[in-house]
């Protein structure tokens, strides 16, 4: 397929995926949580299909990866393939603290980070990203949330009290 | 733990209940002992030591019998790069020959062929000792198919949302002819990586060996620095740990339902038991602040104290919606006569092969890392035990497990539940861990160095264990649209088998 | 002028390629001059066959005083033996164009070439025998000459055996031929093919019935009926391509003739019993056929056993249409009649053109074993857009042939219930259902026979190294051809097929079969309708749509090419595509009662309980039953009563001279009285 | 089957709404820490940098440098220096480029 930039990618995918995206999903040596968060989102409390997302097993008929994982050197070739046996244009999502990097530093084991070997379009971080993460990620790939971070300081006033998260 | 030497032949039992008991075995008696101690299980086993030549072989060893339940660990330094063949006596062992011998380039005399278990054939990676030259052909796992059968592969990357992993299934169009399969497509070397660092940094990657026992795991590592170093973690800690842990067996056990649902088609349960899971997951969340409760574990302690209320309002509903959703797939006849005689382990293949867990259990063995003595448990505990074998008496035991899980819950809660961390001391030494993850038990053992630094740390999840004897549970299927259900029931991670 | 003088010259022709084959065939040119007569007689034939269908009998030629036959040499065209004798022309044919480039001119060539011409004159003799002695004669030649065929290659111990197994049983189904002829002439007094035909009503009932239960079991043998069908997975591996397609395509039919020759024309049985005798035995063949075809993993064999249930069907339609001519159902009796003529044409096609073609993969890659080959369609496109063809036609899938003659053996099966009779009406439709099975059950065999060798990757080297280039491809190419005109110009197919049973049969079904131009209708108006025309039509335009979607579409759509989709999996292994007996695997399950089969494993995890691994090996073996349990108990049988006469042939000549006198001295008796 | 049909009947709905509405369960959910500028000394901020596992941490002369990306919400940064440290509450974190998730926090008397 002819490179296109992300953003003109979202507005394709947003054009022609709008209400209905198949997605594959590929472990890259995660922990098994990420999996298990992944497969929550078609339950009950989570519906993914609600919001026209669909799961498919076969990358041919995927538009969108979802990858966890530290992408492994020994995984890479699979990854490529299934990165390949996707038609565009595809959208590459990289989920969770082990694909951006956060966990494994690139070393003989691991590239430590997804966009190391695929052209990843979305970055969902946390350790594990929670459903509703999963959901607002997938929202931001077909550019139907704001992606928020953007704007977000992470900084908190001094003369705040405490709040929750110290111990 | 005053390394003692050891009788050839020693006479049974000689496991100090709750303690672990080490000896120095010469390499020429390993192969007496090894005889010797068969009545005991061979928990795990591992090599240590820089650079080969000065590699010390650890065997450990578990006695499951409640009451007496301890471990002991066999020490033995191995010479000129060979030490007797254990597999052959017991089978337990040879997946760690395998892995010593990818690690540390030592093999055992047999001389046998060897599978290729943790390195990928088509990478050249870091070991722990010094790689074994050369590069072993039979290490590749000759796999090779004849007659009429083929190879029908399945992975790495399988169906939506599970783990990469591979099965070469060879079958004849319609009866498993054999499996065989490969993890090394996660191996993360995260033994490799533990090197150098302080329990607590480890305690991190520990929690992601395997995060769907993230707790078990941790605190298996975080108890080997504590032995290592001599330190008592507070009592309240110990039983913050230890609801942590019961809460992980009651969100695992709810997934293995929900998987189990998914391999029988059932989607109505799945559903059921996946409501079930997010509630216990939020409620994982309310209580230490993570669905998965990593950081809870913390070396000496627990970084985080339960919130008690939490669990009193909301786990009795949670649960209870558990114990409806399991009852109601009990009821419904399509679903048990998928799980019923599915998938069969016999006692002796459990045995032999060292398995443990629900897995062990069903087939009627009582490993359960929670009866060895002392803190927390006591010996409050009872096992729940099957005799089948089959899916179904795994699906049983766990419906059992989480019974009990909620109950040690209570009495922990009553008992007194805080965060709190003895501080770890920097001195070297060495320490066997342990805790049973809602898989079986979790082995972990460390070396420390005077700065307190891992020198060496082995991590066995319960998964490293199991999968070993999934290829025998599915090769007496007669068809291999139940392997799903099997893989469901053992509930393993590819993540805790590669590490 | 009459066809039977197109019948002289094709005979004459092959005379002479015979005769040359001896003389010339030993270089290239010879050995295509030879093949060109040989095709030339084939044209000949096959014009002769044609036009026998439109004209009629003719009259019974005796040729010569007393010849070598020990009468004079009588022959007659007839329209039941027009069919046949066309698709004896298309065949010859065909093999003319196919056998200069598959064998090399050698000395074995030319006696082989000289037995196969020699064997197509004696099937044409038996086609155009008028004449009982004739007949048999000629008959008695073809299974020699066959059995020269199938002995191309003399040393191979295999061959001997296949050729063996082909000579007992014909000889076997020979005396039973002879001794129903006997019967009739008998009871008619008449030597003549015609003759008896018409003194046919003065034969008792049971000896008719009796003389037809023989010329089934005897011409059963040829036409590879259960139990008697053995000699086919035998013989056809082991003769030359060529060779395999002509037993199937022709060899086969001629017991098939042979069979409708005393159920429609010579002295048909009465009474209904002899129909379902006939149906249930084709419906069987057909079934057990189909069933062994599955187990099979040799091109030839699996062929060979796919051409026992074709014979199965033709017989059941046979079978039925006996059946309904005893419920006095005229039109259905003819119907079916014509559908199963229909179908002999049919099969004789496609079925030579895929033994051609299993001729070429062998040359090619070296083997028949279809778990040794694949993806072939890449290496020898032309074979394999042929061999679909074939496969289409033989799987019974529109718009091929299969499909039409098929569609009317089911339409006339389906009418069971005119009999009135309810338990005949039952028995006809459970044998509809039977042939269902057997439709549906080849339908999956060739999906196997042709994706495993054509389709996938390549599962050996030479598979992957095999060519097309020299490997003939006008012979097979002419049946597709054949095919495709069969099933497109059905309705004139018909047409001529009606004039023919009009002549057999007396009934005139033309307009009840073709109301319209090209719609056919399966004798009552009133039941179904279809034309084979139409639907070919449409179903090619159908699947031109997606190709000219395509053909626009692809100019935006920028298309990449990416390997197929492997898991991930770091290489792609041969082992790992399913293969012919994995394919296959749940019949055998399903069928185990019949199948028997012997399951052998090998693998590390038996005997090392710590799961090292190591190769596997796993095997499965179907019980040939009737070779076991049947014919192997006839054989020591045998050999127990040739063990008892033995003493009788002490080698003292006394004991000779003893013999001679007593027997000189018995006829003087039986004289006197 | 009936018996399920009751169960899923008696259940009721227990799907979110979200993105239409925040979802309650978001509350308990671990977020990545929120820094106090006028608590982090340089001091403090090595003392979080060597405590970050994960290497989401990094000083850069007068700017602590926080990925977002890289943080696993673990916690430590919070309990080592709890002063300076707090939850950001935030989870919607997804990004549409690697470089949005790394933040530069300024720190104790330093303009932004």
């Amino acid at each position: 397929m002819t490179p296109v930039t992300a953003e003109e990618l979202r507005e394709t995918i947003a054009r022609q995926f709008g209400r209905s995206l198949h997605i594959r999903t590929l472990d890259t040596g995660s922990c098994a949580v990420c999996e298990q968060e992944i497969r929550l989102l078609t339950a009950p409390h989570y519906d993914l299909h609600r919001l026209g997302f669909f799961f498919t097993p076969a990358p041919r008929h995927a538009d969108l990866l979802l990858v966890t994982g530290p992408m492994i050197r020994a995984f890479e070739v699979a990854a490529r393939k299934t990165y390949d046996a996707m038609p565009g244009p595809k959208v590459v999502v990289a989920t969770g603290a082990c694909a951006l990097g956060g966990v494994y530093p690139a070393d003989p084991f691991t590239h430590g980070t997804v966009d190391a070997v695929l052209p990843v379009d979305v970055w969902i971080p946390g350790c594990p990203p929670s459903p509703l993460a999963l959901l607002h990620g997938l929202g931001v790939a077909v550019g139907k949330l704001a992606e928020k971070v953007r704007d977000l300081p992470f900084t908190a006033p001094d003369d705040s009290e405490r709040t929750r998260g110290d111990s | 733990m005053t390394p003692t030497h050891l009788p050839v032949p020693p006479s049974l039992p000689r496991t100090v209940p709750g303690e672990v008991t080490t000896f120095q075995v010469a390499s020429p008696d390993l192969e007496a002992v090894v005889r010797d101690l068969g009545g005991l299980r061979l928990a795990d086993m591992f090599a240590a030591g820089s650079d080969g030549d000065a590699t010390t072989l650890r065997l450990v060893w578990a006695n499951d019998t409640a009451g007496q339940a301890g471990y002991v660990i066999t020490e033995t330094s191995i010479e000129n790069g060979e030490y007797p063949a254990l597999s052959e006596i017991a089978p337990a062992a040879f997946v760690e020959e395998c892995e010593i011998y990818e690690q540390f380039g030592i093999r055992p005399a047999s001389g046998k062929p060897l599978n290729r278990i943790m390195l990928p054939p088509h990478a050249d990676l870091p070991t722990l000792g010094h790689k074994p030259q050369p590069e072993p052909e039979e290490a590749r796992a000759p796999h090779i198919v004849g007659g009429q059968a083929f190879e029908f592969p399945f992975g790495p990357v399988r169906q939506v949302g599970v783990e990469s992993l591979y099965y070469g299934l060879v079958t004849s169009g319609e009866e498993v002819v054999d499996l065989y399969l490969f993890t090394w497509h996660k191996h993360r070397g995260l033994e490799w990586r533990l090197r150098g660092k302080t329990p607590e940094q480890a305690l991190f990657l520990a929690e992601r060996t395997e995060g769907l026992s993230a707790v078990a795991v941790g605190w298996a590592l975080a108890a080997a620095a504590e032995a290592a170093t001599g330190t008592r973690p507070p009592e309240t800690a110990q039983r913050t740990r230890a609801v942590a842990l019961e809460l992980e067996r009651l969100y695992n056990h709810a997934a293995a339902m929900a998987a189990l649902c998914q391999a029988t088609g059932l989607a109505v349960g799945q559903s059921a038991a996946e409501i079930t899971l997010e509630r216990l997951l939020r409620l994982n969340a309310r209580v230490f602040g993570h669905r998965y409760l990593f950081g809870v574990i913390a070396a000496g302690g627990a970084s985080r104290a339960p919130d008690a209320d939490a669990i009193t309002s909301e786990l009795p509903n949670a649960y209870g919606e558990f114990k409806r959703t399991a009852d109601a797939l009990l009821g419904t006849n399509s679903f048990v006569d998928r799980l019923e005689a599915t998938g069969i382990l016999t006692e002796a293949q459990a045995r032999s092969l060292g398995l443990v867990g629900p897995v062990a259990r069903a087939a009627g063995l009582t490993a359960d890392a929670r009866q060895v003595p002392g803190a927390p448990y006591g010996t409050g505990v009872t096992v729940a035990t099957g005799a089948a074998g089959d899916v179904l008496a795994r699906f049983s035991v766990m419906l059992a497990e989480a019974a009990e899980s909620v109950r040690l819950i209570g009495e922990f809660l009553r008992e007194g539940t805080a965060a709190g961390v003895t501080e770890v001391p920097r001195t070297a030494g060495t320490g066997l861990g342990w805790a049973e993850s809602p898989r079986g038990e979790a082995l972990a053992w460390v070396a420390l160095d005077d700065d307190g630094r891992i020198t060496r740390a082995r991590l066995r999840p319960a998964s490293a264990r199991n999968w070993r004897g999934f290829d025998d549970a599915c090769r007496s299927q007669n068809v291999f649209t139940d392997i799903p259900i099997i893989e469901a029931s053992f509930w393993l991670t590819a993540a805790g088998m590669a590490r | 002028m009459t066809p039977l003088d197109f019948l002289y010259a094709a005979g004459a022709a092959w005379l002479a390629a015979a005769v040359a084959s001896l003389l010339i065939a030993r270089t290239p040119a010879g050995l295509r001059a030879c093949c060109v007569l040989s095709a030339v007689g084939g044209a000949a034939a096959a014009a002769g066959g044609g036009w026998s269908l439109l004209y009629g009998d003719t009259a019974v030629v005796s040729l010569g005083g007393p010849t070598v036959t020990g009468g004079p040499l009588q022959l007659q065209a007839t329209s039941l033996a027009g069919v046949f004798t066309a698709l004896l022309g298309v065949v010859a044919v065909a093999i003319a164009l196919y056998a200069p480039r598959y064998h090399q001119p050698s000395a074995g060539t030319s006696l082989y070439l000289a037995a196969y011409n020699l064997a197509l004159l004696a099937c044409l003799t038996v086609l155009a025998a008028g004449g009982m002695v004739t007949f048999l004669v000629a008959w008695e030649t073809m299974s020699l000459a066959c059995y020269l065929l199938i002995l191309r290659h003399p040393r191979d111990l295999g061959a001997a055996r296949g050729a063996f197994w082909f000579l007992a049983l014909s000889e076997a189904g020979f005396l039973l031929v002879v001794a129903a002829f006997v019967i009739l002439s008998a009871k008619t007094g008449a030597t003549t093919l015609a003759g008896i035909a018409a003194h046919a009503s003065s034969v008792p009932a049971g000896w008719r019935a009796a003389a037809y239960l023989l010329a089934l079991a005897g011409f059963g043998f040829k036409a590879g009926l259960v139990p008697l069908h053995v000699w086919l997975p035998e013989a056809h591996p082991v003769a030359p391509a060529d060779g395999s397609a002509f037993l199937s395509g022709v060899v086969v039919k001629l017991g098939v003739y042979g069979i409708a020759l005393f159920a429609f024309r010579l002295a048909p049985p009465a009474g209904a019993w002899p129909g379902l005798l006939t149906m249930f035995a084709g419906a069987v063949t057909a079934a057990i056929g189909i069933l062994y075809a599955m187990a099979e993993r040799d091109i030839k064999r699996f062929l060979a056993y796919s051409t026992i249930e074709n014979a199965g069907i033709i017989v059941t339609a046979f079978g039925a249409a006996m059946t309904f001519h005893a419920y006095r159902q005229q039109a259905l009796w003819a119907f079916l009649l014509i559908a199963g003529i229909y179908h002999v044409a049919n099969h004789g096609c496609y079925k030579t053109l895929l033994f051609l073609e299993a001729g070429v993969v062998e040359h090619a890659a070296g083997t028949r074993d279809m778990d040794r080959l694949g993806g072939l369609i890449h290496r020898l496109p032309r074979s394999a857009v042929i061999a679909f063809a074939g496969t289409l036609g033989i799987a019974a899938l529109p718009p091929l042939n299969g499909f039409v003659s098929e569609w009317l053996i089911f339409q006339g099966l389906f009418q069971g219930f005119r009999t009135g009779s309810h338990l005949t009406g039952i028995l006809i439709v459970l044998a509809a259902g039977t042939l269902g099975l057997t439709g549906g059950l080849a339908i999956y065999a060739f999906v196997r026979g042709f994706g495993i060798p054509y389709l996938g990757m390549p599962r050996t080297r030479q598979a992957a190294a095999a060519s097309e280039t020299g490997q003939p491809v006008l012979g097979p190419a002419l049946l597709a051809v054949a095919c495709a005109a069969l099933a497109v110009g059905a309705p004139v197919m018909l047409a001529a097929l009606s004039r023919a049973a009009r002549t057999v049969t007396g009934v005139s079904l033309g307009p009840l079969l073709l109301p319209g131009k090209l719609t056919v209708i399966p004798a009552h108006a009133d039941f179904a309708a279809f034309s084979p025309t139409y639907l070919a039509v449409f179903l090619v335009c159908a699947l031109a749509v997606p190709v000219l979607i395509f053909l626009a579409g692809r100019p935006r759509a920028g298309s990449t090419r990416v390997p197929v989709w492997d898991g991930g999996i770091v290489s792609f292994k041969p082992r790992m595509q399913y293969s012919a007996m994995t394919f296959s695997a749940p019949t055998r399950v399903m069928f185990d009662a019949l199948y028997r089969p012997a399951v052998s494993v090998t693998r590390p995890a038996d005997d090392d309980p710590a799961g090292r691994s190591g190769p596997v090996h796993y095997e499965t073996r179907v019980t040939p039953v009737f070779e076991q349990y049947l014919y192997r108990p006839v054989v020591r049988g045998l050999e127990w009563l040739a063990d008892l006469v033995r003493p009788i042939q002490s080698g003292d000549v006394n004991l000779y001279l003893l013999y001679v006198f007593v027997v000189i001295l018995l006829a003087y008796l039986l004289g006197a009285v | 089957m009936t018996l399920w049909f009751v169960r899923g009947l008696r259940r009721g709905v227990v799907t979110t709404r979200y993105p239409a509405r925040p979802d309650p369960s978001a509350a308990s959910l671990p977020t990545p820490p929120a820094f106090r500028p006028g608590q982090l000394t340089a001091g403090v901020a090595d003392r979080l940098v060597a405590v970050c596992p994960g290497g989401a941490l990094r000083r850069d002369d007068r700017v602590l440098v926080y990925d977002v990306g890289a943080c696993a919400a673990c916690g430590r940064c919070a309990t080592e220096a709890p002063h300076a440290v707090t939850s950001s509450g935030e989870f919607e974190l997804a990004a549409t480029a690697r470089s949005v998730l790394i933040k530069r926090i300024p720190l104790r008397g330093e303009a932004p």
